[in-house]
């Protein structure tokens, strides 16, 4: 990236060229699809939600539009981990980035067999990103990130298994994004990324009845802003391990408000369906900001509106 | 069953246009032309573009529009009123600015060795538009257009004046032959033919009885609801013969048998 | 309002010609100000957020827009209770319409204090709004929402002092908005509002500081609308009193999903800062629902997308 | 101190209008004609409308913006591109539909026994384009304009052949005479004069100078983000010499010594 000077980074035991990751779920696992240029700017890779077996995610409708915002029950659709490390893991690598692992579990044994099948490909995985967050499947997903316990053990149990970068995704749907961001710090974590999806619905009118077969889905996108950066502002003041911000960056001027709330990177999800040139758009803001201010690296504009 | 139709992902990007031209086109339908700044490649028919208004975030996404024409600058679509994205894009005059993403998916193949029998059901004539003109002058095309009747007069009409020969079915018999699409095409067809779908799902699936007499390959083009139009969301995935398939790279266009295989 | 049969509704001890009530903190105080017809649809009318004593509100920035979304910290600016009893409860009744009175307080004693002010004017009160959930404010506010101990202690010391028509307006940063409307109706109140604005905040980037002098506000409008729906949903599943529905209706459709999602009437806020004309078009929507569905009024419309 | 100025409260109302003009104005400053489609009533000068596109709820709110001219159907706007709302604003071509609530608030007085001095930077002269056209016959009229300069030159020119006399001063010197508007206005005021004041609010404090030499009352028009425009959300209260006021009903003229009671 020619001109966007300062933006290396050194991230909960990754180093990434710019602190823009591409967040789970959004971007296509075949390099094939990936549109030309489209991974400019970007530092980073996250897969989609990975499970132990297979799956074909949620049936009926999955995506719905509100204002300025998206409603999803995808379901974690994906073919497993063996299937990814097996076909895709090594794919993912012609991005030249660190390519994060997102991983979903309904039990401490799935949880344990999935990380034990990437500890072969560790060279592969930047990170693995825990997802305690999924709010669209029935058992596992977000219920691990709802209760203190069930998260301690997850992480402590990750932690273990896992020697490589260990990240968690943590959800919006906590009573106090700051107090489960410190349960991941003492359970060994090395970076919280705040947060997944918003619970919402939707109705559908005419028929009388939830839009989604699972009622509840998941909300994204420019709609949410306000409220992950001000869990990202919760969550940075908590915790001593970074911070990643997610949900809702739409502009530039979001990402540099979520490095400026205290997130040491941010990932950009929803707003990629619409404008494939944000991650290079957030890097010149982030370099200009860098500039004008004589920072020397983009690490430093971390947290500087709670000074 | 893979499908030998045109791949055009890695060419698939996002695009700054400006409607140059917005005309009503019968009760509730809409054709506009966007003007594509960095020019545009054309389309294969059947491949489609995510358009939206550039500068607000609500309506937040693209919507999913197969062009009815393209040249080297421009885009032409002709699309339905049916809820909040297409009633704003419908009010936006000449002169605004939209962000366009594609083209997007795969389409129809180029022109084939046999003829060719186009049915579409009302708005899904809009790919066949665009293959019909490009195509006609190489090999046989029919093309049928099934409407509701009452009310769709400009509409059909508006159809009839750009497919020279275009043969018209209506539900209630106010306009060409009573009956719908798939009757039509059924009086048409001979072994071998090449059959192209494009409307609502009950009638693509009712495709499946020109097999029946014979006809070659049934590619039918779906529809989903969208968000990414690159393969990444999965939110327009579907199951299908040979497991889940992305309407937006794995598709839009199918062969018939992928779709509805327990058809029959 | 001709043509718009069946609205009358019964709601939390309440009788409303329609289910659309305008929420707290939105609409002046003084009749003079209405613009005509502007309360054509409306069933009732919720007072600002009123306190002890009168408040200057909060200095500082108090509104910005967010994507589909208001952002504010107003701060419960408002008269006091006294001067809004001697002169605005009386000029309110012009609109013909109940007047909801929005309570805001910071301790027990001066709950009480509010409630025996108001009781002498009980007949002009159409119901008191316990506002609980008022993130602008530092001491009193949302705090007595978040703790169920809190909110038990004041809803059952409202009841007891209080014996027209009482409604507690909750927030959405609760753990379990079930949970919370369950204590709502166990110490008797008659309706639950769900709910009022959700915790946001925004970063002057150029500054490099919070936009807000108190740092987080609330955020309303469209943006949160799957959000309140989702609310709404779990709260109506919680309790058998009424559920009002308040959060983002922006659309006549909005209000329409609410109630499906079974909220007895709605409240709408923010909406009206850019259509005055959305109660009337939400009572034609409702009105068109009932006759669409043979419906005897709007009261089977609640819920019914829970069948 | 009640303010002898208009009310019109009771006639703020929602509109329905359509951009039928827009031009650019020099760097970053446009000039808009809205068509309002149930007829207007005439606003006060300093009185003003919340404008926005029609359709999407993003951006969310109107933009107050004071008429510079105003017919039975038709406002005119001049505003500068500063934010989201404005840049979108200024992007929508003839034909958009848009929403208006207006008119809002308290504007200027009618036509004053005075002489009447209007001093305004930049955009803050929007409302005396207004006044100055409707009064220049019935009133002597000063009308002072301040900018910045260089980069000003289209804008300055654009206001000075709406307002015959338009003097103009700029901070470089490179735009009528070198200074800012109150110094301009210092050499010409007469005791007795009455003075308007629309800009920036250190230019707005700046004018108390002018009681010093006998100036008559002193009104001023304020700024302040608006939600509602109609006295509902208290978003745009300020503490004034008689407590909070809202800009939008209250205001947004003023007293000068309201607003600055401890300025001197
Ligand atoms: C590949 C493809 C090509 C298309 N080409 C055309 C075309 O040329 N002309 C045309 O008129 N329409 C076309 N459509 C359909 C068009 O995309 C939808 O009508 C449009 O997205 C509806 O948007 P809305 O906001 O107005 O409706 P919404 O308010 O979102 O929904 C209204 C109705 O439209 C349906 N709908 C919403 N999104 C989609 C979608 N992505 N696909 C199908 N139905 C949907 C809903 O189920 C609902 O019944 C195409 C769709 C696809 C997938
Ligand atoms: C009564 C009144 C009349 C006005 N008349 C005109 C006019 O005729 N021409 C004109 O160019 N401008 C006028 N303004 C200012 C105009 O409303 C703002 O420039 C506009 O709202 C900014 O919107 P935005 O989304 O582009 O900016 P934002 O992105 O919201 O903000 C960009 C900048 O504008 C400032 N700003 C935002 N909202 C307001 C606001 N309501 N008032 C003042 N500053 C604001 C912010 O502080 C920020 O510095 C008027 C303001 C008021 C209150
Ligand atoms: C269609 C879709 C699918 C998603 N799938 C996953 C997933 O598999 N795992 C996960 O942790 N998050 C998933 N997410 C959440 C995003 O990674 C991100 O946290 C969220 O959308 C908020 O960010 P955004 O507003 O930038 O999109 C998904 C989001 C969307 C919209
Ligand atoms: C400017 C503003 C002021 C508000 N003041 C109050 C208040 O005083 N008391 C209260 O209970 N809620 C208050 N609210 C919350 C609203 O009543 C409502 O619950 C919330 O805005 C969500 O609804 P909406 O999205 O329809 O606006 C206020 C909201 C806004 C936008
Ligand atoms: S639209 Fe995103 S995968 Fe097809
Ligand atoms: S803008 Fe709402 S009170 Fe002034």
């Amino acid at each position: 990236m020619p001109g966007n000077a300062g933006l290396h980074a050194e991230v909960g035991g990754l180093s990434i060229g710019s602190p823009v990751i591409v967040a789970s779920g959004v971007w296509p696992m075949e390099p094939s699809l990936w549109p030309e240029k489209a991974l400019e700017g970007v530092g980073a890779l996250c897969s989609k939600g990975l499970t132990l077996e297979p799956r074909t995610g949620n049936s009926g409708k999955r995506i719905c539009e509100s204002y300025s915002g998206l409603l999803n029950s995808i379901g974690l659709q994906n073919p497993g981990i063996d299937h990814f490390v097996k076909n895709e893991l090594i794919g993912l690598q012609t991005c030249d980035k660190p390519v994060l692992v997102n991983v979903s579990f309904e039990s401490i044994r799935e949880l344990a067999a999935i990380l034990e099948k990437l500890l072969p490909s560790r060279s592969l995985v930047g990170a693995v990103e825990l997802n305690v967050s999924c709010p669209n499947v029935s058992r596992g997903g977000m219920t691990w990130g709802l209760d203190p316990e069930g998260l301690e053990k997850a992480v402590s149990f990750a932690r273990k298994i896992w020697q490589g970068p260990l990240w968690v995704k943590l959800s919006p749907q906590t009573s106090s994004i700051g107090e489960f961001s410190r349960i991941c710090q003492d359970c060994g974590a090395q970076a919280v990324v705040v947060a997944n999806t918003w619970l919402g619905m939707a109705i559908d009118n005419d028929e009388e009845k939830p839009f989604f077969e699972r009622i509840f889905a998941g909300l994204s996108g420019p709609a949410i802003f306000p409220l992950a950066l001000r869990a990202v502002w919760e969550a940075a003041g908590a915790v001593d391990i970074p911070v990643i911000g997610c949900g809702g960056i739409t502009r530039p001027e979001d990402a540099l408000s979520m490095m400026l709330a205290g997130a040491s990177a941010v990932e950009v999800g929803t707003a990629l369906f619409h404008d494939l040139s944000l991650p290079a758009a957030i890097c010149s803001r982030l370099s200009a900001h860098i500039e004008a201010r004589s920072l020397g690296s983009v690490g430093e504009i971390t947290g500087r509106a709670r000074r | 069953m893979a499908l030998n139709v045109s791949v055009q992902g890695a060419e698939t990007s996002d695009r700054k246009g400006r409607i140059v031209l917005t005309e009503s086109v019968g009760r509730g339908c809409r054709h506009i032309r966007v003007e594509i700044e960095s020019g545009c490649c054309r389309p294969d028919p059947g491949q489609f573009f995510l358009i939206r208004e550039r500068g607000v975030f609500d309506p937040l996404l693209g919507r999913p529009l197969a062009p009815i024409a393209s040249s080297n600058n421009s885009l032409d679509f002709l699309f339905r009123i049916v809820g909040r994205g297409t009633s704003h894009m419908a009010s936006l005059p000449p002169g605004t600015e939209v962000d366009l993403r594609g083209p997007c998916g795969r389409g129809f193949p180029g022109p084939v060795k046999r003829r060719l029998i186009l049915v579409s059901g009302s708005l899904g004539i809009a790919p066949f538009l665009d293959a019909s003109a490009r195509y006609r002058d190489k090999m046989e095309v029919t093309v049928i257009l099934g409407v509701p009747g009452n009310g769709w007069e400009e509409f059909a009409k508006w159809c009839s004046s750009r497919v020279p020969g275009l043969r018209i079915t209506s539900d209630d018999g106010t306009l060409g032959n009573r009956g719908n699409a798939v009757e039509e095409a059924l009086s048409v067809i001979e072994p071998g033919d090449e059959v192209w779908g494009c409307g609502p799902n009950a009638m693509l699936r009712e495709l499946g009885h020109l097999f029946k007499i014979g006809s070659g390959r049934i590619l039918v083009s779906l529809e989903s609801r969208m968000a990414c139009g690159i393969g990444g969301c999965l939110g327009c995935s579907l199951p299908t013969a040979t497991g889940m398939k992305r309407v937006c790279v794995d598709g839009p266009v199918f062969e018939w048998q992928e779709i509805f295989p327990n058809a029959w």
